[in-house]
């Protein structure tokens, strides 16, 4: 795997946080960016991960890696993000060599990942029953030089099952009714045993999936829900009140607050004489007593927004003899 | 009682929009820029609906409101169906034009008509799928259907009208609030002190529970402070009785015995020429008693959730909790609260010290699709809750 | 309401963080704790929060407010605990004067609550088909002095509704089929208008429910969960890594790390010239250079167990007229 | 590949316990201090159940197994039904003596027949309602049918394996890891650098991910460091393919050029006397070849995850990433993450810094009993992820 950007390389532009572009390199084409023109030809050649100079800014220039392409690429279909993709992997034991079948392909965001993990030796069978989503999806696997793991295959099979048999080690499906699908997942996975994960936005979906899978004597069936929460970093400023007692009423204090430690009066000025143990209990007190009185914290925080519900992801395993 | 009376607060419901308005004849509000008369509110009940009408909200049935409002059951959106058309974007190609559909607005058109102009004017509508052409629907509905329901205020309504301005009340979820109402044990009887900076929104939340008994309640603000004012007070229209007992004391002033004694030795400066001097010196000399009283009072609760640093309030008013007492402190970030942990614990006296926070998901409940709302509050805030007892 | 404790007064005895014991002061009496035998005696008389001394430690002496009383009440029933009760609580607008109606009783914990919330003028009405539960609760109220709040009846609502018409201002339902009693919800509540929320634990009563208040014209229909998670107090004892590299070759550091910031070697010795401006920025870096190199911080962290699921609410309103 | 070797190791499941063992002719393993011999074990699939026969695992048939294993359906635990009799605790008064029980498990009486002498022998049984028997039926046959079922090792299994023993890997939950996976990039080819105390698991995780390819694995540890040790790779069984290019190095040493070089020139002391000292010798060698080619290979991924403080690691080692890089950070608490990210922005050349944590909830999915299990965990810690590029 070469690290330069070639013609023809697919490239995700990072334009800032959440902010990608996909374009793919081609000689003399100039791309229309926020910060102004990129020419292709001041990306060919570079590194991925190099910074490249807009006529108004810059942008980075990344390579086509499952994480970001699942938030550059063009959606075609509700897809699955990084949480319940890591999940499935883990829970499907996906690893190099293992045989994985997956319906529908959708846009194709959890696919990237299952090859990342079967490669270099194992295989991804694909099924699409929307032609034209089909096709694009074998025409990005193939720009992004993966068409070696993957058969991508247009196919209706809640219809038509996988055409293969005791092949695979995990089966995914997302689709509408997975419980129509199971007696073809059994067909094709492997009869010495294999696991399956559905993906279903509904409980009732959930229900009915679980269900059958009893009804077919899977086990280890088990039903989970990942939420992943990314912070929002921001810089908290905090004031303390000037409490008029505290600044000239010393006997008061003394008085009325026998129980306080001796670190912990606070609207003093003598921060010059801080000793190393007092800044230990209380290291904010020190940054705290700058002019103005305000202490500006970064702190991660949970979002006011995030994904409240992607999907139930059921796990379930057979063994056929 | 649940009527609505001139200059008396409302708040007004209208798809997921919720805002709170105050009634007063012949004065308008404004609503997206739109001039509102509320007149026709006055003397009807708690959760009527009222159709805008030539700026003027006005009364109708429920049946009919109902009817006006039901949104089209998207019913083919059904698990065991794929629904997920590439080539259907929901989109319809309008010729009706954007300066027409104002010009039929502010001609007092009724929404029902404008969107069956939008239908007759869609060049594709008739071309989509059923499932479409609802989905079409409900959106314009939500955009030109303006029903409005006006509701008593309370502080679930409260709640609601600050869940897009978030930002004015520290964040302060809904089931958090709760939470620190629980913990604090405000009831009626029970002396509290406040530091808030929730638009007053926890104070009027502590005075409706305590319901004008004999506790007092100290809304701790620092002075001329802009956010020291209490809207959320307001928007709840209490009774006299309810309030006599609330004491807005300047925060800075708590414990300083001298400040308060001299203040109040130099109050008899006898001239209250007018109105306006007099009304000045009546406040003045309310904080006063207010600052009197609150150096006199055990309290049984003290809820701290303020953008000032919670430490060194706790610090200053920890002492003037009784045996068996609550504090609750709200911070948008679990550091601030540990160091009043350490605090507490160093100083000892208190047991039962809890940091919290708290996961709220709400559900679509429907045939067949069934599921989390696919997008839900992830800051919950923490509170830092215990009590005070001999150590 | 008195704050000292008397002969007769319902005492929680607080023995540590979740270890709760109920008593009810008598004189003479002896009760046994894990530190030793603690004497009625030495109870009546003192203030609520007193400490009181045993042969072999101390306790302290609560009055029974609802939070405690939650977590100290005999378990009759699965109960409701703080976060659901104080949702329900602020989602039923229940305030001082509201009417409100409970059923089932269960163990009273959420009664408490609504009490508290709905004194001096409101009023409370329970039912429970229980017989036992019901004059166990009704017992409860009257030694907290509860009763001229509340009415405890023993009473089958499913079967024969609540008995009174057009007083409630809000009715919760925790039973396990609350769909049933819509139509006696209908009937108690104030036809200007009025609240419901049930509580179930499972997905199947709620939906079944939502059906039937849709069907009898609820609005406002929403169902919520609300978990409460109670973190952990931990001191993190963190060492630093001794690189060879930063602790006699600072020429190769310098060559390797030409971008780090001035600020940020930290195996050096000189604590004692710290800048106040240092501090700001990496106020840590001094409470590391203690001999050990370890630092230790105060965290609060969630939970390896919490609760995971209580049940759903949904709260609806309806206007009869 | 999928049947089990002598030396091979195997998890071993029973009902919700999940324990990892090495398979060894005629050696024995401890389960709850009783003696058990794996030798059946070998030539067996993955999969396949076992039964404890007089100190053995035996195959038994998957049919046999799953009847034994079956639980009774508590089907009026359903909505809708008021199952809260109080008077029905669940005990059973029992004549059965503990010690006849232990008499009779020692004897080799199987769980099927130890079960049924409790119910005959037991006073109320016949009296309880059918729930109540079939809720006592289920807890006899957790406590005395032990049919265990043989699994090849995965990263799942051994997730499911430290669940109870969640200190041990610093209570990086399965979630947790999967996304550090993901986020880090990992690949066959990647050069990563690895700093963990998590029994290896990371390191693991890593090796099957990279499959033996060209790139270099470091995983970095203190020297003399006990939970520098890797157990979770030797559970996998690695074949020599996927560890050639694992190489253990001491972190304390990295940078340090000087030390290295010394090192390695002081190597040719000429007398590898035994087996042990060659064996010292080698190792010696392995490492220095490590630091050796950790200074002149540019990273793809560094995955830091460690009981150290996790800045200054972060500090030593980000010079060492490559352009188009990954990091992932692991913390249990985000106050160490935030240090990092002052540190990231501060020397800049990093882009899609993330902090995050995760929910992971399980469901029971039943006829008219689904809802999400009473308990989870509230523990997910946090990640720190982000990309080196060109500053």
């Amino acid at each position: 795997m070469t690290n330069l950007i070639q013609e023809g390389s697919k490239v995700i532009l990072y334009l800032g946080y959440n902010n990608l572009h996909v374009i793919k390199a081609k000689a003399n084409e100039v791309y229309q960016t926020k910060f102004g023109a990129l020419k292709h030809n001041d990306l060919i050649g570079k590194e991925f991960g190099s910074k490249i100079i807009c006529t108004k800014g810059y942008v980075h220039a990344l390579s086509v890696i499952p994480e970001l392409w699942t938030l550059a690429l063009p959606h075609r279909t509700q897809i699955l993000y990084m949480a319940d993709i890591s999940l499935i992997l883990l829970e499907l034991d996906i690893k190099p060599g293992s045989i994985v079948i997956e319906a529908g392909t959708g846009s194709g965001s959890l696919s990237h990942s299952i090859i990342r993990s079967l490669r270099p030796n194992g295989h991804l069978y694909t099924f699409e029953f929307h032609e034209l989503r089909s096709n694009l999806a074998r025409n990005e696997f193939e720009e992004h030089g993966l068409s070696q793991f993957v058969t991508v295959q247009h196919r209706d099979v809640l219809s038509n099952g996988f055409e293969h048999e005791n092949i695979a080690d995990a089966v995914f499906l997302d689709l509408p009714a997975p419980w129509n699908a199971i007696e073809h997942v059994m067909k094709v996975l492997k009869k010495t045993g294999g696991r399956l994960c559905t993906f279903s936005p509904c409980i009732e979906q959930v229900q009915r999936t679980c269900q059958r899978l009893h009804m077919n004597n899977f086990e280890e069936i088990n039903t989970v829900e990942c939420l992943r929460r990314i912070h929002e970093f921001r810089y908290q400023h905090r004031s303390k009140i000037r409490f008029t007692a505290d600044q000239n009423q010393e006997e008061i204090i003394d008085r009325k607050s026998n129980k306080r430690e001796p670190d912990d009066d606070d609207g003093d000025e003598e921060e010059e004489t801080t000793t190393n143990k007092k800044l230990k209990n209380d290291s904010e007190a020190t940054t705290k007593r700058q002019p103005q009185e305000t202490e500006s914290t970064l702190t991660a925080i949970g979002p006011l927004v995030m994904p409240g519900h992607t999907g139930y992801l059921t796990f379930a395993y057979i063994k056929q003899e | 009682m649940s009527t609505f009376k001139d200059g008396d607060h409302a708040v007004l419901t209208c798809h997921d929009r919720t805002k709170i308005v105050q009634i007063r004849k012949g004065r308008p509000i404004f609503i997206d820029k739109n001039k509102i008369f509320l007149d026709h509110l006055i003397d009807q009940r708690d959760g009527s609906y009222f159709e805008l009408k030539d700026k003027y909200l006005c009364n109708i049935g429920t049946n009919q409101a109902k009817k006006l409002i039901q949104t089209e059951d998207i019913s083919s959106d059904n698990a065991g169906q794929d629904n997920r058309d590439l080539c259907d974007d929901g989109s319809v190609n309008q010729t009706l034009q954007h300066e027409e559909i104002e010009q039929l607005k502010s001609e007092g058109v009724s929404g029902q008509l404008i969107i069956s102009q939008l239908v007759s004017k869609s060049a594709t509508f008739e071309k989509k799928t059923a499932f479409s052409q609802q989905k079409y629907l409900n959106k314009k509905k939500k955009k030109y259907i303006l029903i409005y329901r006006a509701w008593k205020p309370s502080i679930r309504l409260l709640c609601q009208a600050y869940t897009h301005d978030l930002q004015k009340i520290l964040y302060l979820r809904r089931d958090t609030l709760a939470m620190l109402l629980s913990l604090s044990n405000i009831n009626h009887g029970s002396n509290v002190a406040i530091v808030e900076s929730c638009q007053g929104l926890i104070l009027a939340s502590v005075i409706q529970r305590c319901a004008g008994g004999n506790g007092f309640i100290f809304n701790l603000t620092p002075a001329g402070e802009k956010n020291s004012t209490s809207p959320c007070c307001d928007f709840m229209d209490f009774s006299n009785e309810y309030t006599t007992n609330v004491y807005t004391i300047p925060i800075e002033n708590v414990g300083d015995l001298n400040t308060i004694e001299r203040a109040n030795q130099a109050k008899p400066i006898e001239k209250p020429t007018n109105e306006k001097t007099l009304q000045a010196l009546e406040r003045r000399q309310r904080r006063l008693d207010g600052l009197q009283l609150f150096e006199k009072t055990k309290l049984n609760s003290l809820i701290i959730a303020s953008k000032y640093d919670s430490l060194s309030i706790l610090q200053h008013l920890i002492d003037y909790l009784a045996l068996s007492s609550h504090f609750v402190i709200y911070s948008q970030t679990v550091q601030n609260l540990l160091e009043c942990y350490q605090f507490l614990k160093k100083r000892g006296g208190n047991i039962h010290v809890e940091i919290a926070d708290s996961w709220l998901r709400e559900y679509q409940i429907l045939d067949e699709r069934t599921h989390p709302f696919i997008r839900m509050s992830g800051a919950s805030g923490y509170l830092l809750s215990g009590m005070i007892v001999q150590s």
